[in-house]
């Protein structure tokens, strides 16, 4: 076997790889693929890697890793079998032919394809085809809905905006200041301010009365006519007549 | 079978990118008589769907100009209108007859060239004559085609202000978020 | 005179640029029998310089292949694809739809992105779903186009397919493997 082995060169872009190596190797030896001898293959592939390491060759780590795994398979292969090996050195052997087997088939497979009457090459189609037409037409879609639903935006978008004041409660200053003037003709001494407020008036109403009955007092104090106190910040504001 | 002869004629002038004369061809061929071949191939191709022709010196296969008009289709596309189109459909379905400078007032924004070409294009508006006012601006009006596909018996079917304002379609987002923020607020 | 409607058919199918299927020629043609048509083209042209031929669902016209030398162009040759290239296509189209994983795993070699992209330009191959397996790798699966070029009716005439499948070299090793360890332990 070793004796008829070819002469492969060493030529590292050669081979795409060690698998490409090894089937090239395999079918060196003239076999059907499934009677390769697995043993005789390792030889090859390892005195290969010998030769490049001789020659110091650059070789990429996956050559080094297949001769590592190549060498084990050979060890494995030659010692004794113990029955619990694992994995099954026999097994790994024919993984590896499966392998070949595959890589083989497929290259076999894309020459018979590539050897195919093939378009542009041994057939060839109409040169000059005056070709297809497809005149698009457009269709427009708008539903009723759409329509009507645009003129409400566009309408919304443009109308005049008219701004409406709500009606709200409020007491006029002038009605506050006739409130207090009057009332204060009953007090004789300090009184709250919220005495002056009309009673069981809406929340929102007795606070503009708050509001207009203080600017009133205020007024009236400028007058001259009634005295305004508060002993603390934010303390009650009490109102009393200026005799 | 047919003869070798005209078979190989037939594919040089099938794979030709251009026509070809008697010579060309007895150069991809050899030797043999290529008019010959030439009048068996036109007689064999008459009344197919496809023929050789001469033109001048040269011949070419074309196909058969009575059948021109089945190596086009149309297709229909469907497409939705722009927003810029159907509201200026809308300004003149609501107000025709209506000028460009109309819509555009009504719309707040300037509308293209392409917006009405698509409507008029569409079939569902048509120039209404010219408005008698400087410039004499040229007004649109929709079509029957835009009844039909409206479904609409009348522009009168078209929904009025009121109707649109009942359905909700008359409030700008502002106004419905205003509404929506005072019911929430006080519910007196 | 020709049928009319199978004049029509050979028309389209000979000025279209591309292969066309009987769906596709129908919608030039309007009704009727494309099948029946396609099958009177094909017999009437038997034996000429140019055939009508069908791959996978497409029919096109296309020179008789013993003509070649007649026709053959050289510069054609120059786009010589890469082993790497011719491989891996071998591989996608008998394993189909395979993964870069399945490609590098037959050829024992990473596959450059390179070499997939000719192929995928040259509209051979096509992207076809991803494999619920972790990572989920892409898959890639022939086209009508590559059935065209290699003049394959489908892909059960690709060259030898059925004996590899018979042998069972188009299922993965683990695959194969348990099978022959479930047949015995008949290694020869």
């Amino acid at each position: 076997m070793e004796a008829d082995a070819p002469v492969l060169t060493i030529e590292l872009d050669g081979w795409e790889g060690p698998l490409d190596l090894l089937l090239a190797l395999a079918r060196a030896q003239k076999v059907d693929l499934r009677r390769i001898s697995i043993l005789a293959l390792v030889e090859q592939y390892l005195r290969w890697i010998d030769r490049a390491a001789a020659l110091r060759l650059e070789l990429a780590a996956d050559w080094l890793v297949m001769a590592a795994w190549l060498a084990y398979l050979k060890s494995a292969l030659l010692l004794p079998r113990e029955p619990d090996m694992d994995p099954d050195p026999e097994e790994l052997a024919l993984r590896l032919q499966l392998r070949l087997e595959r890589l083989d088939a497929m290259r076999e497979a894309g020459a018979r394809l590539l050897a195919r009457d093939r378009i542009g090459r041994d057939v060839f189609t109409r040169g000059d085809p005056e070709g297809l037409h497809v005149v698009r037409k457009a269709r427009w879609d708008a539903s009723l809905y759409e329509l009507i639903d645009a003129y409400g935006r566009v309408s919304a978008r443009t109308r005049p905006v008219l701004h409406v004041v709500r009606h709200r409660p409020v007491m006029t200053l002038e009605v506050a200041i006739a409130r207090v003037e009057a009332l204060l003709g009953t007090a004789i001494d300090w009184t709250v301010i919220g005495h002056f407020l009309p009673a069981d008036a809406d929340e929102r109403f007795r606070r503009s009365a708050l509001a207009s009955t203080f600017l009133a007092a205020l007024e009236l104090a400028r007058q001259g006519r009634l005295a305004i106190r508060q002993d603390a910040p934010f303390g009650p504001i009490e109102l009393r007549p200026v005799a | 079978m047919t003869d070798p002869f005209v078979r190989a004629v037939e594919a040089v002038l099938f794979a030709s990118e251009t026509p070809l004369t008697a010579t060309m061809i007895a150069a991809y061929v050899g030797n043999g008589d290529v008019r010959a071949a030439l009048a068996t191939i036109q007689a064999d191709h008459a009344g197919r769907g496809f023929g050789l022709v001469r033109r001048g010196e040269h011949w070419h296969f074309e196909t058969a100009p009575d059948l021109a008009h089945f190596l086009r289709r149309d297709r229909d596309e469907s497409r939705k209108l722009s927003r810029a189109a159907i509201e200026t459909l809308a300004i003149i379905a609501y107000h025709e007859p209506a000028t460009r400078a109309d819509i555009e007032s009504i719309r707040g924004v300037q509308i293209s060239k392409g917006t009405i070409d698509v409507l008029l294009a569409a079939g569902w508006i048509r120039p209404a004559g010219r408005r008698e006012v400087p410039g004499r601006p040229l007004t649109y009006a929709t079509t029957p085609a835009f009844l039909d596909h409206f479904g609409l018996n009348s522009r009168r079917d078209l929904p009025g202000i009121a109707d649109l304002r009942a359905a909700g379609l008359l409030e700008p987002i502002d106004d419905a978020f205003a509404t929506m923020l005072e019911s929430g607020d006080d519910s007196d």
